[in-house]
């Protein structure tokens, strides 16, 4: 059973499309980012989901109930605002009860209700502060309460955690996954962090331009992108230009490497290895795969070291644990080696959907 | 930033002196309607309290003022809705529309409204002709306090779709997206979310309303002449006739003055007080 | 959101018949300037430009208006200056002192300052037995076109003060700091960065008393009856006069209404040009 | 020779200390970070440093030189803030050239000058685009380059990245590092973003309250923080409340710990352990500092795998690099052991200044 399909839907603006013919199937209890640059038709996508627009073709479907003649406050969806939107004028307490009200459930039950909730949260405590008397992640915890008040068929987040510092947006990440997971409620999260949507999600759908580029598990969008432009997208990459030659072959200036056996016409493509997936080898042994430079940067990344590694004028990312095992050094001369299946072609255009 | 305890030395008597020339004009006002037969006292303003023209004055421009705001307010809020929706180039055309009566000489509308609804106006003849009203009882309206409101409207309503339409700018629409997913009606979305939401803007605009209109004097005058008894119309007699009594007018200015300034400090408190809904 | 159209359809006639509402009065009178003797013509403006009390009440009314516009600008942008730094409880309370003069009728501002600078006002007496002043001949000033001007700084120098201490407010101040880093002195940051910073609002400020000064009647009425001949007054004196002259009263009033709107749009067009500095 | 030098520099608003008897002596060429968390006096510092505000106690130097009667614009002294604040009514060109115009530099040199810094920082092309033509990351590249022109003594940069999206901030903050290397200018630049700080810095600086916590070496502050709140600050951890009994020995709930050896009092303490420390052993070994688990959580971080591991109830995380070797799955028993040298006890106060 699904929690939300989308079949098909577009939405334009004049003769802009800001959503094109997307489709998207969101199991019961999953939980899928919807991620891309600004603009890429994500937030348009959850207002669909959400009613706030109508779709000018195609489809959106709750719990396998088509949607098309059922308004915002009817479809009992639970949205989280980027800037929180709490009522200002009402404590934390009413917020998160507003929905229990409108619905008129009995006092106490709507009281032990928004207790349970405000628990959860980790906001027992401050049942009677105004919003203005909480910091930005109190409020958008207690916008996430009020959401899931009304046991919603689907939590829709708007990125949520685009307006608080990066501490916060760390812990309270993983903790609205943890409420999600508790809950058991299927979840629409949009954001353009792509850090933030591999982290936290079961499934990633990345747009680009209104339509669909890849929808797939953070492993397989992070390890198979579909095209260039999700590989770009998806983080730190070593893209190198050079020419697929077919049959697991590459042709990188004077090396010929061996790679991926991807369904790629041959011609013209990029090879893309992530950093973490080069090893560094003592520099003599004669192998396959072996690339050989200099260490020129050599930047702490909290658990990660990332070197920088020049290899005849291009620059290689290399990533290694940072545990206190011997690192190359700057000025270093250092092999590189990468397994075929880590190294993968990608073309311009070709989408993989899930 | 450098030099600036030099700028400050530099501003301080400057400030000192335009403080002076600001409050000094006023305060004499005051002094003087205090001042009487060589010591102070309260009788100008008692005697305005007790000659029927005088408490009249005071009702008739409150009412005028109360009216004006009133209905300013209920005309200009939707309308001004209507201007933010438009969006857009309509929008920003909409909006220099509606500044263009702003700009107005208060004395211009007044003229207007006599060349529209006058005895031999425009639309009085018009009227005359279609239906054969009588000129005179039909233009005698323009020239009562309730003519004023009409008058009036002409030039406030502008304000108040000005100051809303800022107002709905700024508005925080996800409010009311939330409350609507939350299952709130549409009723419940204006009544619990958007009126509280707007209501230091609403207040502000009607504030503002009431205190124009206490003070407008053009428009009256051109009008009504000194026929309809308001404060300002009131005040004027008393220093343009030959029979001139400053003190009163002295007490009726201070009045006036009270009045206007309480209004909009009461909303300014109000305003910014850190309780804000 | 749900129901938009509705709204509209509720909106749309609303908006129709206040947009006649508001235009009407003044198309009218357009027309009535150009309608003579059964035909349109030209000729009341014409005998405007031709009769010398028009031609010089326009001039004195451009005189007047870009004078204080020019005196309130340059007093009240040090003022500003001051307010914005004052900063905190300071800053609050100059601004509401700032705004109580704009609550004051034209009226009473007027009165205020006859009783202050009249021939026996507060000033002149104490002028009087100080310096042995003549009485007549200090305040025959106050009732000239060059009295007017200082009567309407009294409300345009808070105007001027308020909308520059907003502008101070949202002023980017790592631009001047960015400049003095880079070796600029405190004129070249004043010249190059700091008046192109604020270029826009202190034209917004001086075009708004431009506009306010050209329109402004009950001031000047109540100080110099119609004695000093700018434009409301002639308008005023053409309507009320036995001698009635509406179509030369609605050239004037148009030729006002085209000035201060003028000015206003003028000014518009520039502040939210994409070219602004 | 010290680039900049403060000399117990305080500065009071008021009866508060916005900085408190702060000592800091940074190398010519130098690329120090003050990172701390908002309000913590590092912006205080760096406008101290430049000379918009003047200290209360105590005494700035650039060069060796006292700065007590130079004021900002003779102090030479190049600044980048966080808006940018590049003059809108001038071209990039000319933005760039305003410090050399205010030095009279003549106009053949001023131009050559003013190319050449736009080509370093990438922007030959734009010479003549208006600010609000440019981007963020654009308008910052002009912002370096016009505080550039003047050949400044110290480069200080305000949170220059904060205002940017997160992938123009990662890609600009090694460009500044390359920037700053290639011209060998001393450099302060200032972050709440512990990461930036670490990743980019030669010594970070962490404030607090208006003092100085530590100073070191990014790999010291990371890897030995002085106290509880530097370990707190820069990034995730797992703390474990228990009790130092000195000698390299910790005690949590029931077990014995063999921890680093460090000069800090027996009793109540926490002890520090970083995630990519923890090392996932086979469940039935028996061995020294070893606790078992289940794994209760699985996150992906790009080139890390992170864990969630539940010890006793309390929660340990544990960051793998993510290779395709086999991962423990959700609710796998598992066994951590760690070094002693990686267990480092913390108390609640202590600085380390460097």
């Amino acid at each position: 059973m699904a929690g939300v399909e989308l079949r098909s839907v577009s939405k334009r603006y004049g003769k802009f499309y800001a959503v094109r013919n997307v489709s998207l199937k969101v199991e019961k209890g999953e939980f899928v980012s919807l991620v891309g640059p600004s603009g890429c038709g994500k937030t348009t996508t959850l207002r669909l989901i959400a009613g706030f627009i109508a779709p000018d073709g195609g489809e959106v479907l709750l719990d396998d109930v088509s949607m098309a003649s059922v308004g915002v406050r009817n479809r009992q969806v639970g949205i989280v605002f980027q800037n929180y939107a709490l009522f200002p004028n009402l404590t934390a307490f009413e917020n998160v009860a507003f929905g229990l009200r409108t619905r008129k459930v009995p006092e106490e039950e709507l009281r032990s209700r928004v207790e349970e909730l405000l628990a959860m949260v980790g906001l027992s405590g401050r049942a009677a502060a105004w919003p203005r008397e909480l910091s930005g992640g109190q409020q958008q915890r207690v916008a996430l309460a009020r959401a899931l008040a009304i046991r919603p068929k689907v939590l829709l987040l708007d990125e949520p955690l685009s307006a608080l510092d990066a501490k916060v947006r760390n812990s309270l990440r993983f903790e609205i996954r943890r409420i999600q997971r508790e809950s058991g409620i299927t979840t629409i999260y949009v954001t353009h962090d792509q850090e933030e949507a591999l982290s936290i999600s079961d499934r990633v759908a990345l747009m680009n331009s209104g339509e669909m580029e890849q929808i797939g598990p953070p492993g397989e969008i992070y390890l198979h992108p579909a095209n260039r432009f999700v590989a770009d997208f998806v983080g730190v990459n070593n893209l190198l230009e050079g020419e697929y030659l077919g049959e697991g072959r590459f042709r990188w200036r004077e090396h010929l490497l061996s790679v991926e056996d991807v369904p790629l016409e041959a011609g013209p493509a990029a090879l893309m290895i992530r950093p973490e997936r080069l090893v560094l080898a003592p520099s003599e042994e004669g192998a396959d795969n072996r690339l050989t430079g200099t260490v020129t940067g050599r930047v702490f990344l909290g658990p990660l070291l990332r070197l920088a590694v020049d290899v005849e004028g291009e620059q290689f990312l290399v990533d290694l644990l940072n545990t206190e095992t011997a690192a190359p050094s700057l000025d270093d001369r250092v092999s590189l080696t990468f397994s075929s299946s880590d190294a993968r072609p990608v073309g311009n255009t070709g989408k993989i959907p899930g | 930033m450098e030099g600036r305890r030099g700028t400050w030395l530099l501003l301080l008597p400057l400030a000192a002196v335009l403080g002076f020339f600001l409050l000094w004009p006023l305060a004499l006002v005051l002094w003087e309607s205090l001042y009487l037969d060589g010591g102070f006292s309260l009788e100008n303003y008692l005697t305005l309290f007790v000659r029927s023209l005088y408490r009249e004055s005071l009702a008739t421009s409150l009412l005028l003022s109360a009216s004006t705001a009133l209905l300013g307010t209920a005309i200009g809020l939707p309308l001004s809705y209507f201007v933010y929706k438009s969006g857009g180039r309509t929008k920003s055309f909409l909006l220099a529309l509606t500044a263009v009566p702003l700009t107005f000489s208060g004395l211009v509308v007044g003229f207007a409204f006599i060349v529209l609804l006058g005895t031999s106006g425009f639309l009085t003849l018009i009227l005359r002709e279609l239906f054969g009203i009588n000129p005179l009882e039909f233009s005698s309206f323009l020239f009562t306090w309730r003519g004023l409101v009409i008058a009036y409207l002409y030039f406030l309503i502008p304000r108040m779709i000005l100051t809303m339409t800022a107002a709905w700018s700024n508005a925080n629409w996800s409010l009311a997206e939330a409350a609507l997913s939350l299952g709130a009606g549409p009723l419940t979305v204006l009544r619990r979310v958007i009126i509280p939401m707007l209501a230091p803007a609403i207040l502000a605009g009607s504030s503002l309303l009431f205190a124009v209109s206490m003070g407008a004097f053009g428009t009256a005058f051109a009008l009504t002449g000194i026929a309809v008894k308001i404060l300002p119309l009131v005040i004027y007699t008393h220093v343009s006739e030959l029979s001139a009594d400053i003190a009163k007018a002295d007490a009726l200015a201070i009045i006036l003055t009270l009045v206007t300034t309480g209004v909009i400090v009461a909303y300014e408190r109000f305003f910014t007080s850190p309780s804000k809904a």
